[in-house]
């Protein structure tokens, strides 16, 4: 067990590798220039020059990467061209609202979306099942910031139930960062619940073939048991492996919702980033998600093992 | 052979079936499945329901149990009555309540029966759980105590292990006990030795026999295996199509077959008694496959982790003239195919020497392997995938021709000849093997081979997925090509009357090695290894000639 | 569960909520008599604004961004401003001119301190001038006849010139792009293409430092002991009076969010609204949104002088004939009411306009003529490549109607689209327009920006060393000098003329009108000063 | 189960999803409407240039913003243009990206799949590769090309292709992997089939079925992530109109005028809502398991 840890764990490494050099090759090979960005409007070229080699833009690539990588094995992400901060520290500060919001969605997804695709499966082909495919296809055929412009609409503006926009830490005001954080939840559920809910349905659908549900029926079973005790136990395992690579998809939906309620996470950092050329901030966020993306699908690989006796490594 | 002969007029009914009717779901016009069976078992009873696949066999217990797959199949008329109760007019959690604790089920594949993800002992529990409120500690009893009752080794480890921690064997005791734990009136077993070894088929038939004795069990045994059933039946009622054809005690049953289907029936199951003697010689010249000293070790040194390797065959030696079938038995794990897939070199062997047609190919690499491919050609066991669904069977069959640089319309127009050669219409290269049925498809499968014109044909398990009288034909198939062709044959299988029927020498492995090899007459008539005594012994109905209705005279009891 | 949360989801927020109480502590003991607990119990009055972009950068001199601007003049304060009438008056110093006007002499006033404690001294503000002399165009006009600029005692600072150089005290005193913010001269001993890391000013407000998020928010809070002058506040002169406790600057992806967020009184204030979204706003009796700025951007088209087809002036000429504002800015703005059709290159209210040499951009543009012009010309259907950008609402109208324009006149149009990053970028390459470079592209700037030759970063001809598109003007250049020998109003209004018409005669660039940006605010946010920069002195919140 | 088997595997995959349409009528209503759906749409996107009334670029400063009207079936954008013609031909633009990334990332990834089934020694180097480049999240991966690029049709495109690719090579690796140990497989192999032409003729075909439920996928999910990226500010110029960038200028006026948003909204919506059912319906016909429980 330990030793297959490690031995994803040094796996994972050529695949950081590639990622930091695709990363890099794909910025610097990018028209854009974070001097001009600096400078403003009024910027004449000969001082982008000087500010572009203060920020030592004119060294060769090879030299910026080397120096780089030189930083990132000394735990140093950077600096930030644009605001001049340690890009640790700004990650320190967008992270946790995107974590907390992240978790939340999670939590509410499963507990949503695992009854429903259960439900779905078991009511095979009746209204209650086609009720949440349909639930689920719908999830999947309206943009993010649309399903989040109506949750805004509706329970914002017309209801005035919950605030529009913004992020309260859980620390500060726990029942604040509540109302602050459910509709952005919500929206970015909606896609994470129709993924789980189908693979849900699908895997369950599979597993309620099997020979040990209709033994543990024909022990006399009752449904509920049948359903959550034997069958879901044994569909886990793809279920947890697309809430693990719909861990993406959750990403790109942060970068959306965060934008729409004004959410100060690594999403809106990133896009920032980007559209303003800020390569150290675009390098260390795209190398994190991506290192958090394959921590969390080597921590699902390693809880398959729990799940499931058979697998052991 | 001794039947028994115990009869029940005396015994309660446990269950009536009366013209049960079990149709396909909203679909009245096509035949039905069951059509309206009826027969009782009566308390202590064991009724053999023998019949081949699509017989409706399982349906019926299903019915019984209530288990018909939802929206698929359904009860369109008759009863189902369980002491006075009738089991159709139960809602869902009547139902539920009757099973386990009325009547009881057994499944043939005791792997995927059992809950993989659920230790054992839980799973056992739970039918306490279910039908009854007993203390932990008192739960936990009864269930060692049936554990024990099945004889399980090691209980208290057993009551904590995964079923994948367990042999087939022990699997299958623990769906008994699951079975038996609240003492049913009716124990349904369907097929439950059929994806057994025979030396643990053995036991389990002797499990059921002796719980059945002590608890006054009425069981409904559903079987394929006519020598299981001359084993363990009181009462044989044989099915075809939905039909009840024909019911009578065992020995009425076997010694005078009333209905022509159950005589074809019998007659289709292959003797254990060996084939006679070939005494024509086999032309001249080397053996057409010879076999030195074959090892293959699977597993390695990983790189953080170390396993020991695993001899799945160490040591095996022998030849096969040309004209002439060599079988290797063994039951699961014994490394009989890994021997075949070697000599196909679809793995590649850890040392050793094999020789086709004179040609070393054990060290071939995968593309200096391809000219010497036409001189040994394989046929797998199961029908259904043997053969690429999308090609039509011309395609298939004119494959191997064509790499070897034959031209299309000459390997099409072999192709049909080669159809004919089987036994199936010349059109037949034009359709799609699901238009076929399994036996069709093997034949087919042999025809592929045969295109090849190969010295060697090896033969794994391929008429073990087939119904017996389908069996029986592409055995006959086989010899006829066999004499025809001059081919040699390397048959793999683990079952012996098979293996009696069509080889003439035969190699018995055990755990990857040969224990026994010799003349078909000797290792089967006189084994001189205990483990192929013990093979030979666990074989049901060994004493028992069923094709001539009678028992066989020269195999000692 | 609470105390899980806290230890496990939001390390940093506590750590942060730490060293502000030890900074609060540190603060509270500093203050005599004030009591830690009575200041943190009263009520706090927090005024929580949208504004137009978020604050990344917080130097002032290195870039002219206006968000960088509007933040130094919270953070820091300047020697002298300018009051609604464009007049300069003293702010934290008053100055004396010799009569050979080659000997400035400023005058700190009293009370004067940075918010570390320090007082400012004569020698901050000879090493901030300093450093805003080597990047301010206007400044480095000034460091060009400068003799001397010494610090002579703690309030004093001497500034003698080679030659008089009238528009010194105009100079000083503007307000944008770059004025010359006084920081401690430490500060300012950072090199000018360095940015600095300090927070510490002597304006009114103090930067809230663990509140600082990039991009996000920034919070400022009351510098108490800023000692405010007398006068009443005018646009950036007169007594900076705060009356509120904090001030937060927040920044949303959008407006609609803003404006949700302001009609539901999350936030009390929003620096910029769409014309079109004024109407959202009109139901609501809590918000008011008017006119702050009265004076607007001038949105402006630039074409590069190096290359074909926009190398030859009679080019130029036709491709500005082409050009309607009234299209660009109906298209752009919608309501009449938010934007003006303004030809002069100075702004439109400013003492310098004038509209000569624009008659067919104010009067929609004249197609046929410059269908004429560009046939008699030389053009030879080279692809005019225009930079459009794309995620710049202020800028999305006028690249797509000049385009239409352009190619109605005549020209071959390769519209080219992408992020306003990537064209602040290529803009300043000066490759071919087929390798790399670009023919014409269109920005934005705020009026006081670009209100007098002195300040206009179109308007210079110094080829190389001139704004994008790098025109060499010779001519433009010497009326620039007169300019600055200008020494009244009228004077400067007649040479103002001049380059008016010269600007318009070779098209050094195209202004293609001028626009208002409504702001919207609470009704409890009154006294808000009318000025082109939003300050947040004056301002009072009500209960 | 030969009788199970014989509707559907009796043509090729490719033929049998010509006649999907005659077998989705025992599917009931939801996949008959679906298709329908998808088929006006597709053919009022076609067709768009023959009746569109006004040029979809044309601005006009004087009507910007007005409601619909005989001229303005669904009245006008922010800058003056029609929004009846913008959302026809935007779907013209959306379902060529869709259409576009689906097929371009199933063919690219098909090829790099059937590689890496078939080459060892290049399957390790490029299932890392592709871990990579599923592990940089697809929409920071997309944003990043698309400035890279500049914000142009194709490179839109790509942005959406290159992190499908990866799904689709695990997808088409995975069959290829578990076809490959089929005893119709071997036995090829055991009749001297070459690799490359066992490859070809035995296990591409595998990969067609779930090949073209992925692709139908792919084509939904790149409708959505263009508009995603027009929301972001990264994605095609407005000059060529998407149902996303209708909608991503439309969002200012969320409130003032809807329909700018709930026109392209709804369209989009529809049309990958048919997409996907359709998708869920050929995958349902498709997997031989789920025929299997049903037979």
């Amino acid at each position: 067990m330990l030793g297959y840890i490690l031995k994803r764990l040094l796996a994972v490494v050529p695949v950081i590798t590639f990622v930091a050099i695709f990363v890099f090759l794909l910025l610097r090979l990018t028209p854009g220039d974070p001097a001009a960005i600096l400078a403003g409007d009024a910027a004449t070229p000969a001082q982008l020059e000087k500010i572009r080699t203060s920020l030592g833009l004119n060294d060769p690539l090879l030299v910026q990467f080397g120096t780089w990588i030189g930083q990132l094995f000394r735990g140093d992400l950077g600096i930030s061209l644009i605001s001049n901060i340690p890009v640790s520290d700004m990650v320190g500060q967008r992270i946790w609202p995107t974590i907390n919001i992240a978790l939340m969605t999670i939590i509410l997804s499963v507990l949503l979306a695992v009854p429903m695709g259960v439900i779905a499966a078991w009511k095979h082909r009746t209204w209650a099942d086609y009720a949440v495919m349909s639930f689920s296809v719908l999830g999947f055929s309206v943009p993010v910031f649309v399903i989040g412009y109506i949750f805004i609409q509706v329970f914002s503006i017309e209801l005035r139930w919950l605030p529009v926009q913004g992020y309260t830490p859980p620390t500060e005001d726990f029942g604040k960062f509540l109302s602050k954080a459910i509709l952005p939840c919500l929206t970015l559920a909606t896609i994470y619940v129709a993924l789980i809910a189908r693979m849900t349905r699908a895997s369950m659908l599979e597993v309620l073939g099997e020979d040990y549900v209709r033994t543990a029926r024909a022990k006399g079973v009752s449904e509920t048991l049948v359903l959550f005790r034997h069958a879901l136990r044994n569909a886990a395992v793809p279920i947890l492996t697309i809430i693990g690579t719909g861990f993406a998809l959750l990403i790109s939906g942060v970068v959306v919702t965060e934008s729409v309620f004004n959410i100060p996470g690594i999403g809106r950092l990133t896009v920032d980033a980007i559209l303003a050329r800020d390569y150290p901030v675009i390098q260390a966020m795209i190398l994190l998600t991506s290192a958090i993306y394959v921590f969390i699908n080597l921590m699902i690989d390693v809880a398959y093992s729990i799940i499931d006796p058979r697998i052991r490594y | 052979m001794l039947f028994k002969t115990k009869t029940f007029e005396d015994a309660p009914v446990v269950l009536s079936i009366e013209d049960l009717t079990v149709r396909l779901s909203g679909n009245t016009t096509a035949k039905p499945v069951l059509d309206k069976i009826s027969f009782q078992i009566r308390a202590g009873e064991t009724v053999c329901l023998v019949g081949e696949s699509g017989s409706g066999k399982s349906v019926t217990s299903l019915a019984a149990m209530g288990l018909l797959p939802k929206g698929a199949l359904e009860v369109s008329g008759g009863r189902i009555l369980l002491g006075e109760t009738n089991l159709l007019d139960l809602n869902a959690s009547q139902m539920r309540d009757k099973r386990a604790k009325s009547l009881s089920m057994v499944f043939q594949e005791p792997m995927t029966a059992l809950n993989p993800v659920m230790r054992v002992g839980e799973q056992i529990e739970e039918v306490l759980d279910t039908h009854s409120r007993v203390s932990k500690r008192e739960k936990k009893q009864r269930v060692l105590d049936i554990m024990e009752q099945v004889h399980l080794p090691d209980v208290e480890r057993v009551y904590r292990s995964y079923p994948h921690q367990l042999s087939g064997g022990q699997r299958q005791r623990i769906m008994i006990a699951m079975a038996l734990i609240l003492e049913p009136q009716l124990l349904i077993a369907d097929e439950p030795t059929t994806a057994l070894d025979v030396t643990t088929q053995r036991q389990i038939l002797a499990l059921i026999a002796e719980l059945q004795e002590k608890h006054g069990t009425a069981v409904l045994f559903i079987t394929h295996d006519m020598g299981v059933v001359a084993e363990i039946a009181d009462t044989v009622q044989v099915m075809n199509h939905g039909i009840l054809v024909e019911r009578a005690p065992v020995e009425t049953l076997l010694r005078s077959p009333q209905e022509d289907y159950t005589k074809r029936l019998l007659r289709a199951v292959p003797s254990l008694v060996p084939r006679q003697e070939r005494t024509d010689k086999p032309p001249k010249g080397g053996p057409a496959l010879s076999v030195r000293d074959l090892d293959k070790a699977y597993g390695s040194s990983g790189w953080l982790v170390n396993r020991a390797p695993t001899q799945a065959a160490k040591d095996v030696n022998f030849d096969i003239p040309m004209g002439r079938t060599l079988g290797i038995v063994g039951e699961s794990g014994s490394g009989k195919s890994t021997v075949a897939r070697c000599i196909m070199r679809l793995i590649d062997p850890s040392d050793g020497s094999i020789k086709v047609a004179g040609a070393e190919i054990a060290k071939l690499t995968r593309s200096e392997m391809r000219p010497y491919r036409k001189h040994i050609q394989i046929v797998f066991q199961d029908p259904f995938r043997s053969l690429n669904p999308r090609w039509t069977v011309g395609q298939s069959l004119i494959e191997g021709p064509l790499n070897l640089g034959q031209d299309k319309t000459s390997a099409m127009k072999r192709a049909r000849e080669l159809m004919e050669l089987v036994g199936l219409p010349e059109d037949a290269v034009d359709r799609y093997p699901h238009q076929f049925s399994g036996g069709q498809r093997q034949r087919i499968a042999i025809a592929r081979a045969i295109a090849m014109e190969p010295d060697v044909l090896v033969a794994d398990e391929a008429v073990s997925a087939l119904d017996v009288s389908v069996q029986d034909q592409v055995l006959k198939l086989l010899d006829e090509l066999q004499k025809k062709l001059g081919i040699a044959i390397l048959f793999i299988t683990h079952d012996l009357r098979v293996a009696a029927q069509i080889c003439d020498e035969v190699v018995v492995m055990q755990k990857g090695r040969v224990v026994e090899h010799g003349k078909a007459a000797s290792v089967l008539g006189a084994p001189k290894h205990s483990y192929t005594r013990a093979l030979i012994e666990a074989a049901p109905g060994r004493s028992w000639d069923f094709a001539n209705f009678k028992e066989l005279p020269t195999v000692a009891a | 569960m609470l105390s899980f949360k806290e230890g496990l989801l939001d390390k940093t927020a506590r750590s942060r909520g730490a060293s502000t109480l030890r900074a609060g502590l540190i603060a509270g003991a500093l203050l005599s008599g004030t009591g830690l607990a009575t200041s943190a119990q009263a009520e706090e009055k927090v005024i929580t604004a949208v504004m137009h972009s978020g604050l990344r950068v917080i130097d002032p001199v290195i870039t002219t961004a206006h968000i960088v601007r509007n933040h130094a003049y919270m953070l820091y304060d300047v020697l002298i401003a300018v009051d609604e009438n464009f007049t300069p008056q003293p702010q934290m110093a008053s100055w004396a001119v010799s009569d050979d006007k080659l000997t400035y002499t400023f005058t700190l006033r009293d009370g004067l301190l940075f918010h570390d404690g320090a007082a400012v001294t004569a020698a901050d503000a000879e090493a901030s001038l300093k450093r805003w002399g080597v990047k301010d165009s206007g400044g480095q006009l000034i460091f060009d006849v400068t003799d001397t600029l010494t610090a002579t005692d703690e309030k004093t600072l001497v500034w003698t010139l080679k030659e008089p150089y009238p528009p010194l005290i105009d100079t000083l005193a503007k307000q944008s792009a770059l004025p010359p913010f006084i920081m401690p001269a430490s500060v300012a001993a950072t090199p000018a293409t360095e940015s600095i890391s300090s927070f510490i000013g002597s304006g009114p407000f103090k930067f809230v430092e663990d509140e600082y998020q990039p991009g996000v928010s920034v919070t400022y809070e009351k510098f108490d002991e800023y000692v405010p002058r007398e006068e009443p506040a005018s646009w950036m002169a007169g007594g900076k009076v705060v009356y509120v406790d904090k001030v937060k600057w927040v920044t949303m992806p959008d407006s609609q969010t803003s404006i949700n967020a302001l009609l539901s009184g999350e936030v009390d204030y929003m620096e910029q609204v769409p014309v079109d979204l004024l109407p959202i706003l009109e139901s609501s009796d809590e918000v008011v949104s008017e006119l702050r700025d009265p004076l607007g951007y001038q949105s402006i088209g630039r074409m590069n002088f190096l290359y074909p087809p926009f190398d030859d002036v009679k080019i130029r000429k036709a491709a500005m004939m082409a050009i309607s504002q009234q299209d660009i800015m109906g298209t752009l703005v919608g309501n009449p009411d938010y934007y003006k059709i303004c030809g002069a290159v100075f702004g439109c209210g400013t003492p310098l306009e004038d509209e000569t040499g624009a008659e067919t951009l104010i009067n929609g543009g004249d197609v046929e003529a410059a269908k004429k012009l560009l046939a008699e010309s030389d053009y030879d259907g080279t692809p005019v490549v225009l930079m459009q950008p794309t995620d710049v609402p202020s800028i999305s109208a006028q690249p797509i109607v000049a385009a239409q324009a352009l190619r109605d006149a005549g020209f071959t149009v390769d519209m080219q689209p992408m992020d306003w990053q990537t064209l602040v970028g290529r803009r300043a390459s000066q490759s071919k327009p087929s390798e790399g470079g670009w023919n014409i592209f269109f920005t934005n700037w705020g009026v006081p920006e670009i209100n007098s030759p002195l300040i206009n970063p179109m308007l210079n001809g110094r080829g190389n060393d001139a704004w994008f598109g790098w025109p060499t003007d010779d001519a433009l250049e010497a009326l620039r000098k007169d300019f600055i020998k200008a020494e009244t109003l009228d004077e400067q209004v007649a040479v103002a003329k001049q380059i008016q018409a010269h600007a318009m005669d070779v098209v050094n660039y195209i202004p293609v009108g001028q626009y208002l940006v409504p702001q919207a605010r609470s009704t409890k946010i009154v006294d808000m000063l009318p000025s082109p920069v939003p300050v947040f002195w004056n301002v009072k919140k009500e209960d | 189960m030969s009788a199970a088997n014989a509707p559907v595997s009796r043509l090729q995959p490719v033929l049998g999803l010509l006649s999907l349409p005659l077998r989705l009528r025992k599917l009931g209503g939801g996949p008959m409407i679906a298709a329908i759906v998808l088929i006006i749409i597709v053919i009022a996107a076609a067709l768009a240039p023959l009746y569109i009334p006004h040029d979809p670029l044309a601005i006009n400063a004087i009507y910007r913003l007005k409601g619909p009207s005989e001229m303005f079936l669904l009245g006008t954008d922010a800058y003056g243009r029609d929004l009846f013609s913008r959302v026809v031909m935007g779907g013209r633009v959306s379902l060529f990206i869709g259409v576009g990334a689906a097929v371009v990332s199933v063919s690219l990834g098909l090829a790099i799949g059937l590689v890496s089934g078939f080459f060892r020694v290049a399957d390790s180097i490029i299932m890392r590769i592709m871990d990579s480049l599923m592990a940089i999240p697809s929409i920071l991966l997309a944003i990043a090309l698309v400035a890279l690029n500049g914000p142009s049709l194709w490179s839109v495109i790509a942005a959406i292709t290159l992190p499908e690719i990866p799904r689709v090579v695990r997808l088409v690796r995975s069959v290829v992997l578990t076809v490959r140990e089929e005893p119709y497989v071997e036995a090829a192999v055991a009749l001297g089939s070459s690799m490359p032409k066992i490859l070809w003729q035995h296990l591409m075909p595998n990969t067609l079925a779930p090949l073209t439920v992925q692709g139908t996928y792919i084509c939904a999910s790149a409708i959505l992530t263009e508009a995603i990226l027009s929301f972001l500010g990264a994605g095609v110029s407005t000059e060529i109109p998407t149902w996303g960038n209708i909608m991503a200028e439309g969002r200012l006026y969320f409130q003032i005028k809807p329909s700018l948003i709930f026109w392209p909204g709804l369209m989009l919506s529809l049309c990958i809502l048919s997409i996907n059912l359709l998708g869920d319906t050929a995958r349902d016909l498709l997997d031989p398991r789920l025929r299997k429980r049903e037979a």
